[in-house]
């Protein structure tokens, strides 16, 4: 038996014994979603100890280094603890933005300080990380954003306003960028800072969507002070940080959105609500659209595959990033739309039990979303003819 | 088509209606207070007083008769502002079903009770998911004089308010529409608030008595045409705000050191917008006309019109959603409410594949 | 009887008398339209006859004044004549761009003299005009023309090449944009001339289009004589002229396009071709794909009219020509991919006697051109963004 | 997928082949020549040089046995090059029908003569206008060791130089391949030169004595599968190379003073553009992959590979002659070439709708 092999029984009987049944179910509502932190109420037991567990094992970061309390798998083996946990429908223990993005950005740049303070806590799910960087006023133009933070010897005081902070009234620490030079040109004088959302100074509102959630906040930042210790990698160079924090970011597209209509195929779904004739939909001009989308779904996974694999063969992503963030927000408000097409009155309903309180809306008006949020289409595409195609600028 | 004086009248003092009594606020303050009756109250019985409520009914019946291209300028109007009132439900789809198959003594105590505002109907036509009106399963069954229904109703408009319900039942081959009380034993009316913070309710009919009418195959048919036709215009109307709003937005935001609509990418999906938002009004206001000329291609046109209007007003909020950006997908911000309205108003009576497909039938291929 | 019921008997009659009935046949092909001009070889003794007696009417155009060799209409009576000639399918008796183009500017433009020397020759089918606007180097830019009208005292002497010229091979006379003021601004200093190609120094070459015909022409000056009081308008002030033409041509668009397709349903053909099953077409998809267009054709037609309405009214039409132009152009091409769709093998054929030699695949490859001759669907959204929409420059 | 070394290197040299002795221009003289043939003859014998016609007989008849994926590599050079070869219906299309489903004897007869180049074949499958596998009109009937057919054929590439016609025909319940030879008595072969300036004949089949393969009916299925993807991964390679020579032209081209490559609505366009070449090469790429495999899903994505890449190039062909602008729609500029093969190539074994129409049955809907 390779050594692979011999990970992977031990995974599958480690996972068995230590699973709990409660967490081999999909998930149900979003609260099911496990996010950590120090306001976390587990919605059960069983959530709290299929946590600890893997973080035990280090499980909840498989490929970080154990040192810094990962699993230190290797690609293979993280991808065989992927496999073996989807194959008995095991959740995710534990996910927040520290995973996806704090995680990887100490990895890259910080100090070996920043590193052992702050991945262990994030492993054990111990402190839920959020995310500051868009401003009112800059949005798409994220570079110019005016949150300060000024040198005062001991520490830096930051004041400013940030907007879209996912889940900043539940989030225990930040990760915001903030102007440490407001003499430097747009890009440069920004710095990446970490600190606690329990500060003197920091407040937060929620934003309520037209889906009718608040998944974001708007974040206000009155003197509060944040250590000198606590900017990852160079002052003022905090660009450099936020621009491979994005790519990483648009990379984890590809994959299907979660969301009522992962994994579930808009076919059968149509056919329950729109009937079959002669053996089709009856709706010719949806079965249509349907099997477009499908089509052109279809064509994006292989070319999120290819990308991929370029990318381990050493290629690097780039900005092919921008090409996958935009197929892959624009597919899914596409497949949104037709499946409100195929659910018909049903999939208006706002409120009702049987629609979940208006899943189906309420997701479709989410899906909007994708295409604004992490960079919008139209700067996806500007970087697409800037940087891939080399078109020169007016 | 042209305006005549009569109707640009109607249009000019429609829209100071409906901008100073019905306003884009209105709809949100009903649903913040999840209002009991969930539609404008104060802007009804301004229309009432307006005569509005009878822009459908026969002058002999109290009615202003006015045509549908008139009820078309209000619904536009209703379209910009997303104002709430049971004006499809009654004016448009009530007086039209009555005016057309109601008996002598349905339409004297019907019609000028709508003209006068002193009453709500509501008409029931899907019981599947999806508005198919030529394979309706509501049966109905002879009884004495009358029938009785049995049956389950899905997006009926206003029916938690209404003080009549239009049935659509199937008595044999044919395929017609019932008048049921509300309060009638074995109606269940379950109300169900919409994605556009209207009300539509799912209505269960379990051995049901129900009134036949004069003629209910045409009702239901002219009920239809009507109810299309005007949802085209509304949805044209509410396509075209949507548009506006998001240029007027393009001309006062900036990013990256200048205003968006100088990018030249969102002009020319600006410029694409008013293209489409122009032609989705137009049509509409021709299918409208053609069906007060009684044209022969009226059902034609109007199936177009609301297939065009509904795909129009979708891109409409699709694109204004877009363009705003971040503060577009807040409540906060009314541009979302346009959206939701064009989803629903898209689905109601028939959704954009609907309408082409009868389209097409009617065409022969 | 009104005067206009009058008017119609008596052009009722007079048609039925004085019609060939070989010019009340659909056209066959394009070489059945009758362009007129010196070189004009007659299709037919009809297609002569028919020509001279509309001419002698002055009905080849039909509102210009008759003076000038026109019928002297009223918009009203001019319908009326439309109708009773489309009532028994009369082919119009000549036409070319001495009708279309330099008929209407020099109405609006021209001298006194400059009308009474071309528009009678253009009435009576004997001067075929062809229209020099395009260059190489500019196309959709028109105004940044370099062909040079030098004064020479009593003459302009004309160098320069000009591309897309019409049937310039064809033609007698052409109406050209010259630069007569190098030193002035793009827009200044252009002037709208006339001249005869006969004269020395003119010669044209034809270029070959991927529909496998040669409607265009490569037209070169090399010191062409052109006499000074054959300018239309002001000196320097041809742009003026250019732009009433430009969107006077735009104007006509709304009307069906010429070709196989003019009148004729998709349905029916896509049936011919795909078959039906439980009475509609078997291909569910080409269906929606017509009925869509269908639809989209319809509001496209109900907005013409209703733009027609208020042009009619004084309300004007500046710049809505440029949506007509737009959606005119791009719903014909769409309609053409539509037809190969349902047309299928048959439709690729190139040469054959079944297909009119290749007429669908010409066809379909001639309309690529309409979203750009006339000014491209590109300069068109410009045009609708910043005049209509008033949307700002960078 | 990725490509293996041995891939790798034939796509390389591949690449430079169809570069050296198969351009554009030679497709422009085969027209201008009207040449009898139609084909690109110095071409052809270079392939079989290379052992590119021998890529999916197997190696024990003398090919070399190369699979799928490597049929698209050529077939993608073929698309970029517009190469005009019978690639597709010889080494594709007869190779798979022959080494799928001829007997022990024909594959010794015709395999090792493919590979070698010494015979052109020519599948014979639409008796419609749209190509319609499923319902095939022309008829099979028994007659001695053999059968006799009856029917006409339309789109039967390169029939009018086939040494081997395999006519798809109905015999009882099944449909299957059957070989003719294209001299037997009854045969007519109408040759007619298409929008793409290939030759597609029509062929009528007039009592025509034909030979029954080991099994005509997997022949069938298999030769339009590989016939779809690599017709997918042709179009793909046409895509790009419109793709490729508009991008080129934007950044050379001025008007109104600057280069039109830096107008964004068109740098947006030409983004999209480059993103749906994309896909549509990775699909194609993939599916001929999952054939190569014998994946499950094979048949799906082929089916979807080739309704991708129908849409793609014909999108790309309309995008490069549209930004090219006027010279886009000469004859003596090149770009208009890759307009025309995308439709015929589009159409040809299905066009976009059939096999989305294929695919929504195989995943039940």
């Amino acid at each position: 038996m390779s050594d692979l092999e011999q990970f992977r029984a031990e995974t599958r009987a480690w996972l068995e014994a230590n699973c709990p049944e409660e967490m081999r179910q999909p998930l149900k509502s979003q609260a099911d979603h496990c996010w950590g932190g120090r306001k976390w109420q587990f919605q059960s037991d069983a959530q709290k100890v299929w946590m600890e567990r893997m973080a035990d094992k280090g499980w909840t970061a498989p490929q970080w280094p154990k040192e810094y309390g990962g699993g230190g798998l290797s690609p293979e083996e993280a991808e065989v603890l992927a496999e073996e946990m989807k194959r008995i429908n095991a959740r995710t223990p534990v996910s927040n933005f520290g995973f996806w993005m704090l995680g990887p950005a100490l990895l890259k740049f910080g100090s070996e300080e920043l590193k052992r303070q702050h991945l262990p806590p994030i492993c054990r799910g111990e402190i839920r990380w959020c995310q500051g960087y868009s401003e009112p006023n800059a949005g798409s133009d994220l570079a110019s954003l005016q949150t300060r933070a000024e040198d005062k010897g001991d520490h830096f005081l930051v004041n400013g306003q940030k907007i879209w902070t996912s889940y900043a009234d539940k989030a225990d620490w930040i990760f915001c960028l903030v102007r440490t030079d407001p003499n430097a040109s747009k890009h440069n004088g920004i710095s990446f800072a970490l600190f606690d959302m329990e500060s003197e100074g920091v407040s937060t509102r929620p934003i309520e969507l037209i889906s009718g959630e608040s998944p974001f906040c708007e974040t206000f930042f009155d003197d509060v002070k944040v250590g000198k210790d606590q900017i990852v990698g160079e002052l003022n160079r905090g660009w450099d940080v936020a621009k491979y924090l994005l790519t990483h970011e648009r990379n984890n597209i590809g994959g299907e959105p979660p969301g009522f209509l992962k994994g579930r195929a808009l076919g059968p779904l149509a056919a329950e609500h729109v009937g079959t004739e002669h053996g089709k939909l009856a709706d010719g001009a949806l079965r249509a659209d349907i099997a477009r989308l499908e089509i052109d779904q279809m064509a994006f996974q292989a070319l999120v595959g290819k990308i991929r694999e370029e990318a381990e063969a050493g290629q690097g992503v780039g900005a092919q990033s921008a090409v996958l963030k935009y197929y892959g927000t624009e597919l899914n408000k596409r497949r949104y739309e037709v499946m409100m097409d195929a659910l018909g009155a049903e999939g208006l309903e706002w409120e009702s039990e049987r629609t979940m309180g208006g899943l189906y809306a309420r997701e479709w008006l989410r899906s909007k979303g994708n295409s604004i949020e992490g960079g919008t289409s139209e700067v996806m595409l500007g970087i697409v003819s800037k940087r891939l195609l080399g078109l020169p600028d007016a | 088509m042209k305006l005549n004086d009569e109707q640009q009248m109607l249009q000019d003092s429609v829209a100071r209606l409906m901008a100073d009594k019905g306003p884009v606020s209105h709809l949100r303050e009903l649903r913040d207070r999840n209002d009991e009756k969930g539609y404008d109250e104060p802007l009804w019985h301004a229309m009432v007083e307006s005569g509005l409520t009878g822009i459908l009914v026969p002058e002999e019946h109290g009615g202003i008769g006015f045509g549908l291209v008139g009820a078309g300028l209000v619904a536009r109007e209703i379209g910009r502002n997303l104002s709430v009132t049971p004006f499809l439900s009654t004016a448009v789809l009530g007086a039209t079903a009555l005016a057309t198959g109601g008996s002598v003594k349905q339409q004297q105590k019907w019609l000028p009770a709508i003209a006068e505002g002193s009453v709500i109907t509501a008409l029931a036509v899907d019981d599947g998911a999806k508005h198919r009106p030529e394979a309706i399963k509501t049966e109905a069954k002879a009884a004495g004089d009358g029938v009785t229904l049995n049956g389950g109703k899905l997006l009926v408009l206003d029916a938690h308010v209404a003080d009549l319900l239009l049935v659509a039942a199937r008595q044999g081959e044919s395929t017609a529409l019932f008048l049921v009380d509300p309060k009638a034993e074995g109606v269940t009316i379950e109300r169900n608030r919409m994605v556009d913070d209207r009300n539509a309710a799912r209505v269960t009919l379990d051995n049901v008595a129900a009134e036949p009418m004069a003629d209910g195959a045409a009702a239901l048919a002219a009920a239809l045409r009507a109810g299309r036709a005007v949802l085209a215009a509304e949805l044209s109307g509410l396509a075209r705000e949507a548009f506006e709003r998001t240029l007027q937005y393009l001309k006062e935001r900036k990013q990256f050191g200048r205003l968006i609509g100088t990018f030249q990418a969102l002009q020319h999906r600006a410029a694409l917008l008013m293209g489409e938002v122009s032609m989705s009004d137009a049509l509409a206001m021709q299918a409208l006309d053609a069906c007060d000329r009684n044209a022969d291609d009226a059902e034609v046109q109007v199936l177009a019109a609301k297939a065009k209007a509904a795909r129009v007003a979708l891109l409409a909020g699709q694109e204004a959603v877009q363009m705003h950006g971040g503060i577009g997908m807040t409540d906060e911000f009314d541009i979302g409410f346009f959206l939701k309205r064009a989803r629903a108003g898209g689905e109601t009576l028939g959704d954009a594949n609907y309408c082409a497909d009868r389209f097409a039938v009617l065409r022969d291929y």
